[in-house]
């Protein structure tokens, strides 16, 4: 750990344990839940990732945005929607958090400004952008935080939105997710130039790497990152150095990497080393860590029982909200002779 | 009720609603400075400043995007597409996320967005710039597809629109900028309306429909009990419900429908599957489309008019329906 | 003959594609180390290295329209988008470049392109990795489109888009991969065929095109005379003409179109059309489309169902035509 | 004119300033046809901007390849499409080098390897991508020469296809013509950061500005990017910077800019600047440029009468070559019962 970030309060610190824990037990479970069907289509995990979501969204207000990807339970945890809605979504209850017609990859909560769960590679960009053009047009002071892999650096949408926001001066908060690999794909193969924060410059936008294996060095770039996007100085990128543990998704043989590599990485894992960091200063005893454990594991299995006593959406509800319910006399048919 | 033209109405229909509505505002290339490609926003910078009529980059896929996030956020804005064209490099952020939102999050989001764009064929501008891609959008759930035929639907269907909860496409045909007619600037439906001008029924989105009045007025000599469907809307070709369908197929018992844009899997198709499915037993003679040839339009005159719905088409396939 | 699986298939296909031509190459997102998403070009990297087997970055317009240069000069690519659902991304590319190109440039130029994807829904992926927009590409003259149903399809379509001098968009239904069958590793045209399955004319593409058949044999102990109509082509809706269309519903005076596929401005709208127009006098009872329910595709699988067509609407429209 | 580019041999500046005429001429004839109606549809000039096309097109060997936008005239004339072909195309008829189909925004020409021609803007990088992969992947040195307005840099493709032709290393020269408006969008209003050469640098490509009204610095510069280029050393952008004088297509009010600075911009005529350098260096006279003149206005005349006494293709043949002739085998119909 970086000493000079160690300066941050105890209660922050154990707060942001907390937040890593849940993500990781959480999804934990999830794997198993797969394995029993209980869960189904793409599941994406986040474990080995959990210091970036906790670290920039422990900053945000309520008034805040999240855009983030299909890889998004962390994202969700952290921005406040209930493990219990989370679950019951991943069955595809009528209790989840879109009503079960999102699923892991979908999660909504219109509470906390959680604008999802996209599963296109890059959509969720332009999204962002225009939130917070609506904040910067209302003389809103809110931000929205866009979360996104290194993958999607490649697509169009990446380019014509940093040049969009940095042109517009909107306040977004552009966090890029590097954990070296698109599905299969390593960085290499991806970019001709792997440097992701320095492509931001030729934007004019600010932008710098993170040790996203460090949950309080995190938490400490997103604060001045955060002040300088609020301050409406225009959106900041920070290019979050990260690894995913496991397989892309449910189905990933992983025969693009070998074991070595992940368990170097896995030497790195967020949760161990803030374990350690705050054990070193005394601030965490086995009894302490025991007890956040079991909160988490108490947690998770009540969000399992929630969601297990979900009950399914009628089928004759299909069709609702396709169109937004009660709209339809703007387009009442008439018939006129 | 003042008379304007297309292109008026639809201006003074964006006039009303950004002087109404704070969170109306115009986004798209060049409706600012320039005053729009076609000239539709001309004068709006002037009128209401940089803050709310945006000239953007070129970059389709991004300022959609930003309407849609801009509109879940409780804005209204309205998106102009120069031409139909170039969205097709929006089209990702049009399917994936403006029309899926509302649903895919079990009705807590919706997308308040107008996409305004020009479509259609005519002026020799050749095979990538005359597309009439209406057929795809209102293949689309969640999202509505209108297509103005006359002056006070520019305007009207446009203040309907931004009252709508969700996204609505709005079709402007390039042919009908300079069409002139009275215009009650009011919101009107988005809907199928018919109109008594021809004998049969012909459903004709935009421009083929504009025209199609003309024509109509003259078969309205030849034969009795004139009826034009006039298809404003498309995705709700679901308005064209099994009961309205049969009433109006069975008024003639023929069917003949009218569309530009290319004839595998358009507008006409879904009419005329419809009449098949609800109106058979009303159907007295084999259904007609006339739609556009299935080929890229070509630049020279005498080949881009032989590949569009032309009014001796119409007739010919009118003829053949009354055998 | 050797029995393969529809994934082995398409793999050998490309195999013997790339032993038998140097201007053969494959490129598109993970086809080389991580195998192709769905395991399609596993073990062709080591094969025949990274010259043939092009890994590309998330940059669907650019790999795309990189096809298209390359088969502009000669080569012949063929182009993995990993899913129907990025296609959009490319969309620009596919209709105004690849399609328009030939026609364009008055036959100078020619792009011979072929571009894989998987399509279709059915393993709850949602809104957004669940279309099944066959319909929209059929509607672009100068592609062709094709939907191969079966192993041997799989193989040898493949063989002959590459033989073809224009642009062929071959859609793998995500629900085929594992089906096994016979294949014959020859090229196949491309073209719809007749297969004596069921009683009445059936037209499905792919997936629901393989469930039909086993739906099919049901049928078959019921009512005589046994007609499939089996849809390998869309594009080729142009080859279900006046006389075919006419004699084929003319067999029984029924028509049930199942598809994969949003209702409105599908596929099976433009068959129903035709027969509404082309075989009308030969139509003994109204049409009758099974397709999918007009919303994104939710998660829950009970819902995804629901939306999707089932074995129980089949058999209802079939009982209704039959009244 | 800069003075160390002046080295240049006076039979290649008497070319360049030929070349730049026929455009020049050529396109003020093309502007009484359109108010006389014999061409239609949109009509982009390129007047004021011909010393760029001239000066990189004049290095190009017969097998490299061309990929332009609609405002491509100056860049078929250079490439050396007859004015005949072009002139007939532009009045639709079959004897025009796309037959007639594809009018002044679809020039094309397999002989000189000439991919048109395209109408949207950047949609023809990706394929100029795809020629120089060919090229690769069959051993030629041969390169594509792609040219795109500065408006094109906003687009994502632009993005897409700079990353895959560093990656790949591909024979790409990429040509930005920086005229400084986008129809009526200013440079300022469409980038964040107007520096396109900059740009290039995200992506570990070569790239700087050229003075693009001084024909003997595009041929000098094109010179050495050429070289870069067909050595394999991966592509080059050359961003260069220059003005059009007239309106953006036939239907523009130009409110977008103000006359003084369109008169300041005609000072820099390329064609002027180049002849007082050949004047001042006594390397042309009054009696030599009225020849070059005349026989300019002559091949012009030529044309004019070449299509005014074409053909127009018979409507009947409206669907041949949607697909290509003779290959319909491959999707006959079989029937088997
Ligand atoms: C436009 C698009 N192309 C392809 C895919 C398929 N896909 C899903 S995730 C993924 C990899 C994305 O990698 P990255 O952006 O680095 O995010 P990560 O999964 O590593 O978090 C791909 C290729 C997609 N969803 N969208
Ligand atoms: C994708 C797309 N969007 C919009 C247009 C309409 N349009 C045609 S030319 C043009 C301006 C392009 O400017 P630039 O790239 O700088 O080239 P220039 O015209 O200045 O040579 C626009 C907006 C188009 N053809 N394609
Ligand atoms: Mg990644
Ligand atoms: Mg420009």
């Amino acid at each position: 750990m970086t000493t000079e970030l160690s300066a941050v309060d105890p209660d922050t610190t154990r707060r942001l344990l907390h937040q890593m824990l849940r993500i990781r037990r959480f999804e934990e479970r999830c794997v198993e839940l797969y394995s029993t069907w209980r869960i189904r289509g793409f599941l994406h995990l986040y474990i080995g990732e959990e210091a970036v979501a906790t670290g920039v969204i422990d900053h945000l207000r309520s008034d805040d945005s999240v855009v983030a990807t299909y890889r998004e339970h962390g994202h969700g945890l952290a921005r406040g929607l209930s493990m219990r809605s989370i679950l019951a979504e991943m069955y595809g209850r009528q209790e989840g958090c879109s009503r079960g017609r999102g699923g892991s990859m979908h999660l909504f909560d219109a509470a906390t400004n959680f604008y999802g769960g996209n599963a296109i590679v890059a959509a969720g960009l332009p999204v962002a952008v225009g939130l917070a053009l609506a904040a910067k047009r209302t003389g809103s002071d809110a931000l929205t935080a866009c979360f996104f892999g290194e993958g999607a650096v490649a697509e169009g949408e990446f380019h014509e939105s940093l040049n969009l926001a940095t042109l517009w001066d909107l306040p977004v908060l552009f966090c890029c997710e590097n954990n070296l690999y698109a599905m299969g794909t390593p960085l290499a193969s991806s970019e001709s130039d792997p440097d992701i924060a320095l492509k931001a410059s030729g934007y004019g936008m600010a932008a710098w790497p993170v040790d996203g294996m460090d949950v309080l060095a995190v938490h400490h770039a997103a604060a001045r990152a955060i002040a300088t996007v609020r301050a409406g100085e225009g959106p900041v990128l920070l290019e979050l150095r990260t690894y995913r543990f496991r397989a892309h998704s449910m189905y990933d043989p992983e025969r693009y990497r070998d074991s070595e590599e992940v368990q170097r990485w896995r030497e790195r894992d967020p949760i161990d080393a803030l374990v350690a960091h705050l054990r070193e200063r005394d601030e965490l005893d086995d009894d302490a860590l025991g007890a956040m454990e079991a909160e988490v594991s108490a947690e998770i299995d009540d969000a399992v029982t929630y969601a297990e006593a979900g009950t399914l959406e009628p089928v004759e509800d299909l069709e609702r909200f396709v169109y937004t319910e009660g709209s339809s006399a703007a387009i009442q048919p008439q018939v006129s002779r | 009720m003042s008379t304007l033209t297309y292109r008026e109405a639809l201006r003074e229909g964006m006039r009303a609603a950004l002087a109404a509505d704070e969170r109306v505002f115009l986004m798209g290339e060049d409706v600012g400075l320039y005053g729009g490609c076609f000239a539709v926003s001309l004068g709006l910078l002037e009128e209401f400043g940089p803050e709310r009529i945006l000239d953007t980059p070129l970059s389709e896929s991004a300022f959609v995007g930003a309407g849609i996030g801009a509109a879940l956020a409780g804005q209204r804005p309205i998106v102009e597409i120069m031409t139909v064209n170039f969205s097709l490099l929006a089209l990702d952020q049009i399917l994936n996320n403006a029309a899926t939102m509302s649903h895919m999050s079990g009705g807590q989001f919706h997308v308040p967005l107008v996409i305004r764009m020009t479509t259609g064929a005519g002026r020799q501008l050749a095979a990538q710039h005359s597309h009439s891609l209406e057929a795809w959008y209102a293949h689309i759930p969640g999202l509505r597809v209108v297509t103005p035929a006359t002056v006070a639907d520019a305007a009207g269907m446009l203040l309907t629109a931004l009252e709508d909860p969700d996204p609505v496409l709005i079709f402007e045909h390039g042919g009908l900028f300079s069409l002139s007619g009275s215009c009650p600037m009011a919101p009107c439906p988005l809907t199928w309306t018919r109109q008594p001008s021809c004998d049969r029924v012909t459903t004709s989105p935009s421009l083929a429909m504009a025209q199609g009045c003309t024509r109509a007025w003259r078969w309205q000599h030849r034969w009795p009990t004139p009826w034009t469907w006039r298809s404003s809307t498309s995705a709700p070709c679901v308005r064209w419900t099994r009961r309205r369908c049969s009433r109006s197929v069975g008024r003639t018992g023929r069917l003949v429908v009218v569309e530009e844009g290319w004839r595998s899997g358009g507008i006409g198709a879904e009419l005329a599957a419809r009449a098949a499915e609800h109106a058979f037993w009303d159907l007295d003679a084999p259904v007609e489309r006339v739609a556009t040839a299935e080929v890229p339009i070509p630049y020279a005159k005498h080949l881009e008019d032989a590949a569009l719905p032309s009014v001796q088409d119409v007739t010919e396939a009118v003829r053949r329906v009354m055998q």
